[in-house]
């Protein structure tokens, strides 16, 4: 669901949004924080903070209350179009106002959300979706087919095409028909086992025929109040609702573009939650009666990346020894301080086929010397680039290695730049950088970052025998058989990769115990998912 | 023509010539930089057809003679550009309530710091000597030495984190509610910049005014029998304020700049904030006005003070020279 | 007509040197003047500890600067007698390290400064009419920038490179100094020698050099001081700002801009780089006022007639 | 002796932190309507005595003890308020600079107004009005609106003085301490002021103490003198008795020191030079300098003596010494040679013009030089004599028309435009040895340059230059390693006239060299000059403002005035015989002993 966020978020970071530097300059080790939404801490260890039993008492959750979210950065450029959304506020206040067909649920397991029943035919290239029954807009009127066919011919149009276009993969407007009032047929020309994960992505919600942004009309839990956007929005409860919820009477978003203020403002209770939580705080926080830290474990993850077609990366004994100098539960420590959890060199690790019973990779500093003395690289010296863009904790990351990699006798010198030069004209050809990606699924991550196809792909990554398991799994329908085609190829990458997978990050919230219905969501998207609709006072 | 008109005149047409010197170099300086605007904007998504049509909106397929003024005629109509970071927005519009805010700022500090450092300078140097005039002494030379990041990261430990709490640590002004609302956020940004600023004015009125004391027409004014008032208040303290006017002008074009760093650090939203991060961003158009506004307050300070000196002092004033 | 007055202003003088036995040049007189004043004593005492803090420190350090010995922002305890920082370097070894940047690079920046302020204050000073006007015309232009502002645009189109920021603070220092040894070369190019050394047809580089400068010697002195505060205040800033030296370098503006955000947690990481950047520029600005006051007793006592 | 009104007893004044003393046993007394003539040298002490009758001391130094007593009132004894009254009111005081005494910032009449609001002086505005029309005709200045609104600058020095002296005689105060207030101004202006205040004393009673150094305006103003050395009154006594009698010898040399406009008699320097507090020797601090100095002079100081109760003086010997007649030896050494034909001229002057920026300040001048000779340049401040000088040293830095040319070569008007031998053959020697030589340098570097530049030498022979230059300006070669603060004014400017020599020049071109220096000093190097000249075969153009020094050292001279030369001739002829009005008023108004 979220590659596209990523995408908007480099653009971002090569745009470099004056918030995000803003919050950059308080606090380097804000991490990700940077990012907003998109850049998610994680829990390597077990979530501490189990919010679902501090609320969890009999009978239905309460109702009313006015409910006050505090987050971060926000600006005159707030969008409620759906399609546009890139920044962590975009997420949030469009989460309220709109729903997709389909969506990660807490645990990034793909559940059907507006959409009754989603299938395909055995080829993958047909995919008949059928909307729930009695869904209707913010103004009254139902949903139907005719909106499903104008918000996706929308995003691929091919004079513009929007941000989620990506997601679905080739679909042409004119593929999308209506069948009847609640069914729409997509007709793919390649197959696409994964299009449901495109029904999935937040930039694709649903909106209605003739839709103008700026008098939004959605059909997601809460209708627009006030909006100013950099400042705050407020919203009311939306009846008509298909899921539970709301339970609030009311509901402001609050953009905090500084951090400190951002936690004043929830220690004295001005707000009720908080997105993105400092770590520096976690201790205040936790030390502070009535609050709570929400974190999360997500499958989102800041790589170090080495092009494969330069030396001396080139030579896959380099790259084997670079992942063994990483001290992974050191790197977490330091940091992440603690809050993720050690990563094996692969990504998407809530994917079915993510392979579990590879052997966890440790520092072994012996042979990562005896592998570059192999290579001729005894004496190696390398520039890391880094950058704030990447996220706070990215620059730290990078420090971690340079100093482990003194243990293998190699000289790392960082190179840190500013974030518009990270992803600027050179981003993609640095030898040896990092980069951040939010959890997702294997193919889908492939798609954006490792397939020579992808947009980012930023180790050159290229391998024959990979790709025709990517490709393959990308035509296969059946669950199990593509899952089996992905450990291939992860475990392919596992074995002679360009990327040093050594954490994921935990998302770190914190929230008022006077509020339940707070849980932590995998998908590193802050606050439950930005799903209030399920938050209710105690 | 008057001498003094023609004095004045000099001064102010020196004054714009600096104002056109400092807008050629900020321009230049801009437009040096290496890196495509075009590109800038357009991130990856660039493709060629898009960059030249951008480059040709923006002018940039231009020579940079014409460039340059039409730049500068948009400066003169207060049109400064569109950020490259905010995209769609014009410098003006990002930048109307940071200057707004960023002037109560630099006001309160000046309001404040100036009569107190003028009283401070001229007591200690009628007191010359005194434990008054020690203590000052080392106050102002303490203060002076410190960057106001220092002084700044002090007062936030002293009053807002570690040992009072009783002032907030951050100074973000929320901007629908009226400033005076909000003043206690400016408390200590203001309090940071009235201390860095003051131990200039009043070592520099110290300095003047025992100069002054020291004169012959003062030594003359007691050997006339004039009471100690009249001595200090008519003799002295008009000719030692004269020589600090530069320096209070001087200050207070600081201030402008060291707004910077105190901005920085209580994310204050105002104009410093924004220079940092612009810069950070090499947000071209945004550092431009920033740099350009900055400059010329210095250059309207520096003139309002010239011509305060001129007015102050007969010399000067009757033009004879 | 300044002479004559003088003669009796002369009798006030404290009988320095006069007519007595060998006297010292006179820097050197300032400097052992200056050092009668506490101040001086104060601030040369600081600046020699910072100094040995930064030189012998790192000697001292009990961990590498970039050694992980804790989980980060953890609080002091027996292997970190000061805690650890945002990403657990130990604190106490970063601050032995991480005065020589400071220091060193301020140190440059201000000699930079003053090659610079003092070529262009020189020149303009002596050869005054048009290149005089053109020279300060274009230093006013800088000078119209505060400090920051200058260095920040030039970061701003060069990046934050360190020989870069040592350079431009360097630069931004350039028009003050200027102003400051102009006047002085201008007072001195007033005077007869000067005159002289041209009636015997001098060349114009040995009169800059050899007539002009050693007359300016002393005020520069204590501009240095003065700059040097300056420049090491400007730097510090600069790290704070994130423009400065970049992680994972042991630098006390640096350390400051790293973890102000645990300031609640762990002040020491915040709190020793601050005063330790607060008292080194405390102690080198005493040391310039020390040298100013040293220097208006030097020209009140030869002060006499000249 | 019930008509005095001023008497100071013993006063001891010490300077500040350090307690060394600048003036001790200081004891004067005034009568109605005398002048009293405090003369010394720099350094002597006598400002510092003459502030101290109103109870004010400058920063650095204070009163230790003695007293004084103003028409009976002590006042040491006095608070604040009723010193303040005293001040302007009994006791008033006239700067030595009246441009510095004024305030800038606030216009005269206010400043006028003001002394006599604060002592109450007349009872209404409008008195005080009238009192101000009156002080205003007194001082011969208008007393119109637009002139009292007026701020010090608009005026001139002589105004300026002027106003200062109303101011101090506004409210009819009984004593007048006058502080060399005349040394800023011009001969006609100084006369004009003397006039003024010896008028006002007169007609007042006032008893007035005017210090001076200049011995000659002493002459014509006072009436007893008391003359200062090294911090002590050394001898006082009638202005007859003075002149007539001196008792101590430095009296007697300062008497010889005095140029002489009549050139009776020779001018004599003396020696050395006045220690300044902190370095006076034990006993009678003249002693080293002293002809007549036993070993008891170098133990003890001696008492007050002398003749009678009016001629006093502190010398052991003084009996001995005033029995030698006064005065000298007649003709001056400056005037040997004037017979003799005039040769061509070594550099001649036609038709110059020069400007100041873009004014022209020198008009139409034909001047000639001739070889061996000396040419007196005489003129008022802003006369243009050093304009003319520095015309021909290449030195004027603006436009000048007309030709100057030397042994019938043409000069650029830039030094730096001409030939290394015409440099090398004129030389210029500043006014200020203060400011002429540079005190980053040692003697030794100095006198380097010139050898540096103009002749190709090695060390041995530079050192014996070096050595030869030196001998020449009667210094000894233990100051090559001195830096020019370790010298006396007067060992200064030898150094400056030995480097100029060390080029070896034809021509010697004395810009005003001893005008910053003391009458002893002034008069050495006067003697050394004429010397020179005399020995050496110098051509020299003396540039000076004092016309009673050009007896004694010039055959030609040259009278300055306004741009131009209004008179040219031989010094008898000119000073004893002036065609120009300009020449003959200057010859009035320059006072003479």
């Amino acid at each position: 669901m979220s590659d596209e966020i990523e995408t908007r978020a480099r653009k971002a970071a090569r745009r470099s949004l004056t918030r995000r530097d803003f919050l950059k300059g308080v606090g380097a080790t804000g991490a990700g924080l940077a990012f907003g939404p998109l850049l998610a801490s994680c829990g390597g260890e077990e979530s501490t903070t189990t919010s679902t039993a501090a609320q969890g008492g009999g009978g239905g959750p309460k109702t009313g209350g006015s409910l006050k979210v505090g987050i971060v950065g926000g600006s005159a450029k707030d969008t409620l179009d759906p399609h546009l959304a890139t920044t962590e506020p975009d997420i949030a206040l469009n989460t309220q106002l709109y729903d997709s067909l389909m969506g990660w649920d807490q645990d990034y397991v793909l559940k059907n959300r507006l959409a009754e029943e989603v299938s395909a035919n055995p080829e993958a290239t047909v995919w008949t979706v059928r909307l729930r029954p009695d869904l209707s807009w913010h103004d009254g009127k139902p949903v139907t087919s005719d909106d499903v066919v104008y918000t996706f011919q929308r995003i691929v149009d091919p004079a513009n095409p929007l941000s989620g276009a990506a997601s679905l993969g080739g679909l042409k407007p004119e593929n999308v028909i209506k069948v009847d009032e609640r069914t729409v047929e997509f007709r793919l020309d390649i197959p696409n086992a994964i299009l449901t994960e495109g029904f999935a992505y937040r930039q694709n919600m649903l909106i209605p025929v003739g839709f103008d942004p700026t008098k939004p009309v959605g059909c997601g839990p809460f209708k627009l109040g006030e909006f100013k956007p950099g400042q705050q929005a407020t919203f009311s409860p939306f009846d008509g609702f298909w899921e539970d919820g709301p339970y609030v009477a009311d509901l402001t978003i609050i953009e905090f573009a500084d951090e400190a203020a951002r936690v004043n403002a929830f220690l004295s209770d001005t707000v009720h939650m908080i997105s993105q939580l400092p770590r520096a705080q976690v201790t205040v926080v936790e030390g502070s009666a009535g609050h709570k830290v929400l974190r999360a474990s997500t499958g989102a993850w800041q790589p170090f990346t080495m092009r494969i077609d330069e030396k001396p990366y080139s030579d896959v004994r380099v790259r084997q020894a670079f992942r063994l100098i990483v001290d992974r539960q050191q790197m977490l420590e330091q940091a992440y301080s603690g809050y993720g959890w050690v990563a094996n060199d692969m990504y998407s690790p809530f994917d079915p086929g993510f392979p579990k019973d590879l052997p966890q990779r440790e520092q072994d500093l012996e042979k990562a010397k005896s592998l570059l003395k192999e290579a001729g690289y005894a004496d190696l010296t390398v520039e890391l680039v880094t950058s704030d863009a990447v996220g706070g904790s990215a620059v730290s990351a990078a420090q971690v290695f340079a100093e482990q990699a003194k243990g293998a006798g190699v000289t790392v010198n960082l190179n840190k730049v500013d974030p518009g030069v990270f992803y600027g004209d050179q981003y993609l050809t640095w030898p040896f950088a990092q980069d951040f990606w939010y959890t997702r699924n294997y193919l889908a991550q492939a798609a954006a970052g490792t397939l020579p196809t992808a947009p980012y792909n930023e180790t050159h990554w290229k391998d024959e025998e990979w790709q025709k398991l990517v490709e393959e799994a990308y035509r296969t329908p059946d669950d199990a058989k593509r899952n089996e085609l992905v450990a291939a190829a992860a475990t392919i990458e596992y074995e002679r990769g360009g990327l040093i997978v050594w954490a994921f990050n935990d998302q770190i919230d914190a929230y008022n115990e006077k509020i339940g219905g707070v849980k932590p969501d995998k998908s590193g998207t802050p606050l439950t998912g930005f799903r209030f609709h399920k938050v209710h006072f105690a | 023509m008057p001498p003094l008109l023609k004095l004045i005149l000099m001064r102010f047409g020196l004054g714009a010539l600096t104002l056109f010197l400092v807008s050629v170099v900020v321009f230049a300086a801009t437009q040096a930089l290496p890196g495509d605007t075009a590109r800038a904007i357009l991130g990856k998504d660039a493709t060629p057809q898009r960059l030249e049509l951008l480059r040709q909106q923006l002018g940039l397929d231009k020579p940079v003679p014409q460039q340059y003024w039409e730049w500068l005629s948009g400066v003169a109509q207060g049109d400064l550009g569109d950020s490259l970071v905010q995209q769609g927005m014009s410098v003006t519009s990002l930048l109307r309530d940071r200057v707004k805010n960023s002037a109560a700022l630099v006001l309160i500090a000046a309001l404040v710091s100036v009569p107190f450092s003028i009283i401070i300078g001229a007591l200690s140097a009628v007191w010359r000597d005194s434990k008054f005039d020690m203590t000052a002494s080392v106050g102002n030379l303490t203060l002076a030495a410190l960057p106001e990041f220092v002084i700044g990261i002090g007062l936030v430990l002293v009053f807002a984190t570690n040992v009072f709490k009783v002032l907030p640590a951050v100074s973000r002004l929320d901007p629908s509610v009226s400033m005076f609302r909000q003043l206690h956020l400016l408390i200590l940004p203001a309090l940071t910049l009235t201390l860095a600023v003051a131990p200039y004015i009043s070592r520099i009125l110290r300095a003047s005014m025992i100069e002054v004391l020291e004169s012959e027409y003062v030594m003359m004014a007691r050997l006339k029998g004039l009471s100690n008032h009249l001595v200090l208040w008519r003799h002295a303290l008009p000719n030692a304020i004269v020589p600090t006017l530069q320096v209070i002008a001087l200050n207070l074009a600081w201030l402008a700049g060291g707004v910077v760093v105190v901005e920085y650090l209580f994310g204050f939203p105002g104009i410093g904030q924004a220079l940092v991060d612009a810069v950070a961003n090499r947000d071209l158009p945004m550092i431009q006005a920033l740099c350009l506004l900055i400059a010329g307050v210095y250059v309207v300070l520096n003139l309002m003070a010239d011509l305060g000196t001129i007015l102050v002092s007969p010399r000067l004033r009757t033009g004879l020279r | 007509m300044s002479e004559i007055r003088s003669v009796t202003d002369s009798e006030l003088v404290e009988p320095a040197k006069v007519h007595g036995a060998r006297r010292r040049s006179e820097w050197v007189e300032i400097l052992h003047n200056a050092w009668g004043f506490n101040r001086t004593r104060v601030g040369v005492g600081i600046f020699a500890f910072i100094l040995l803090l930064a030189a012998l420190g790192p000697f001292f350090a009990p961990h590498s600067p970039t050694e992980f010995v804790a989980a980060p922002f953890s609080g002091p305890s027996a292997g970190t007698v000061l805690g650890v920082d945002y990403i657990g370097h130990d604190v106490l070894s970063r601050v032995l390290w991480g005065g020589r940047t400071v220091l060193g690079l301020a140190i440059a920046a201000t000699i930079i400064g003053l090659v610079l302020g003092v070529s262009f204050g020189l020149i303009a000073g002596y050869a005054r009419r048009w290149l005089d006007e053109t020279v300060m015309r274009l230093l006013d232009v800088l000078l119209a920038f505060p400090q920051i502002v200058l260095v920040l645009l030039l970061i701003s189109l060069l990046g934050p490179k360190l020989w870069l920021i040592v350079l431009m603070v360097g630069l931004s220092h350039a028009p003050r100094i200027a102003r400051v040894s102009r006047a002085a070369a201008l007072e001195v190019v007033q005077r007869d020698f000067v005159r002289a050394a041209e009636a015997l047809g001098e060349i114009k580089p040995r009169i800059l050099f050899f007539e002009v400068l050693p007359n300016i010697t002393s005020p520069l002195l204590v501009e240095f001081g003065l700059r040097l505060t300056y420049s090491i205040g400007l730097i510090a800033a600069l790290s704070f700002l994130g423009f400065g030296l970049q992680p994972p370098a042991a630098d006390w503006g640096l350390m400051i801009n790293e973890n102000r955000i645990g300031i609640t947690v762990q002040p020491w990481a915040v709190v020793l780089p601050v005063s330790l950047i607060a008292i080194l520029t405390i102690g080198t600005n005493l040391i310039a006022d020390g040298l100013g006051r040293a220097l208006i007793g030097i020209e009140r006592e030869s002060g006499g007639p000249s | 002796m019930n008509d005095v009104v001023l008497t100071v007893d013993g006063l001891e004044i010490v300077l500040d932190p350090s307690g060394i003393g600048i003036d001790h046993e200081v004891s004067l007394v005034i009568r109605q309507g005398e002048v009293l003539g405090l003369v010394g040298e720099s350094a002597s002490g006598k400002t510092t005595a003459a502030t101290a009758l109103l109870r004010h001391q400058r920063r650095g130094a204070k009163i230790a003890g003695g007293r004084i007593r103003i028409d009976g009132t002590d006042i040491f004894g006095v608070s604040d308020a009723e010193l303040r009254e005293l001040r302007g009111g009994l006791i008033s005081y006239v700067p030595q600079d009246a441009s510095a005494a004024l305030n800038p910032a606030l216009r005269i009449g206010t400043q006028l107004t003001e002394i006599l609001e604060a002592h109450s002086f007349g009872s209404s505005a409008a008195e005080r009005r009238k009192r101000l029309a009156e002080m205003m005709a007194e001082v011969l200045l208008p007393s119109d609106r637009a002139f009292l609104r007026r701020y010090p600058h608009q005026l001139s020095g002589g105004q300026q003085q002027r106003v200062a002296v109303a101011m101090a005689f506004g409210c009819r105060p009984k004593v007048i301490v006058l502080d060399e207030p005349t040394t800023a101004l011009d001969v006609t202006t100084q006369a004009h002021v003397l006039d003024t205040i010896r008028d006002l004393t007169k007609s007042y009673g006032v008893a007035a103490l005017y210090v001076t150094h200049d011995l000659a305006v002493v002459a014509n103003l006072a009436d007893r003198i008391a003359v200062m050395y090294a911090g002590r009154v050394i001898e006082t006594g009638s202005k007859r008795d003075i002149f007539r009698q001196a008792l101590h010898p430095y009296t007697r040399k300062l008497l010889a020191a005095i140029p002489d406009l009549s050139g009776e008699r020779a001018l004599h320097g003396i020696p050395g030079w006045a220690p300044r507090p902190g370095q006076r020797p034990e006993g009678c601090a003249f002693v080293p300098r002293c002809d007549w100095a036993i070993d008891r002079c170098r133990e003890e100081f001696p008492p007050s003596e002398g003749p009678s109760e009016e001629h006093q003086t502190r010398c052991w010997r003084y009996r001995e010494v005033g029995a030698q007649p006064m005065g000298g030896d007649a003709r001056q050494s400056g005037r040997d040679g004037t017979t003799g034909a005039a040769d061509q001229p070594v550099v001649d002057v036609r038709q110059l013009s020069a400007f100041y920026q873009r004014k022209e300040c020198l008009h139409d001048i034909f001047m000639a030089l001739h070889e061996r000779r000396c040419l007196a340049l005489v003129g008022e401040s802003g006369s243009g004599k050093t304009t003319l000088a520095r015309c021909i040293a290449g030195l004027h830095p603006f436009k000048i028309e007309g030709e100057i040319t030397f042994r019938g070569h043409q000069l650029a008007r830039d030094s730096r435009g001409r030939p290394r031998p015409v440099r090398q053959a004129i030389q210029y020697v500043f006014q200020s040895p203060y400011s002429s030589l540079n005190p980053r340098k040692t003697v030794r570097q100095i006198l380097a340059q010139p050898l540096r530049i103009f002749f190709d030498l090695d060390a041995g022979e530079t050192d014996a230059r070096m050595a030869h230059a030196l001998e020449q300006v009667a210094l000894d070669t233990s100051l090559l390693r001195r830096y020019p603060d370790e010298l006396s004014g007067g060992e200064r400017q030898r150094v400056a006239i030995a480097r100029a020599l060390a080029a070896e020049p034809t021509v010697l071109i004395c810009d005003e060299v001893t005008s910053s220096l003391d009458v002893s000093v002034q008069a050495a190097i006067i003697e050394l000059l004429a010397q020179l000249q005399r020995e050496g075969g110098l051509s020299m153009l003396f540039v000076t403002h004092n016309l009673a020094l050009v007896r004694s050292i010039a055959q030609e001279v040259a009278v300055m005035s306004e741009g131009r030369i209004v008179e040219f001739g031989l010094v008898d002829t000119v000073l004893e015989n002036p065609q120009a009005d300009y020449t003959r008023k200057l010859l009035a108004d320059t006072p003479t002993i």
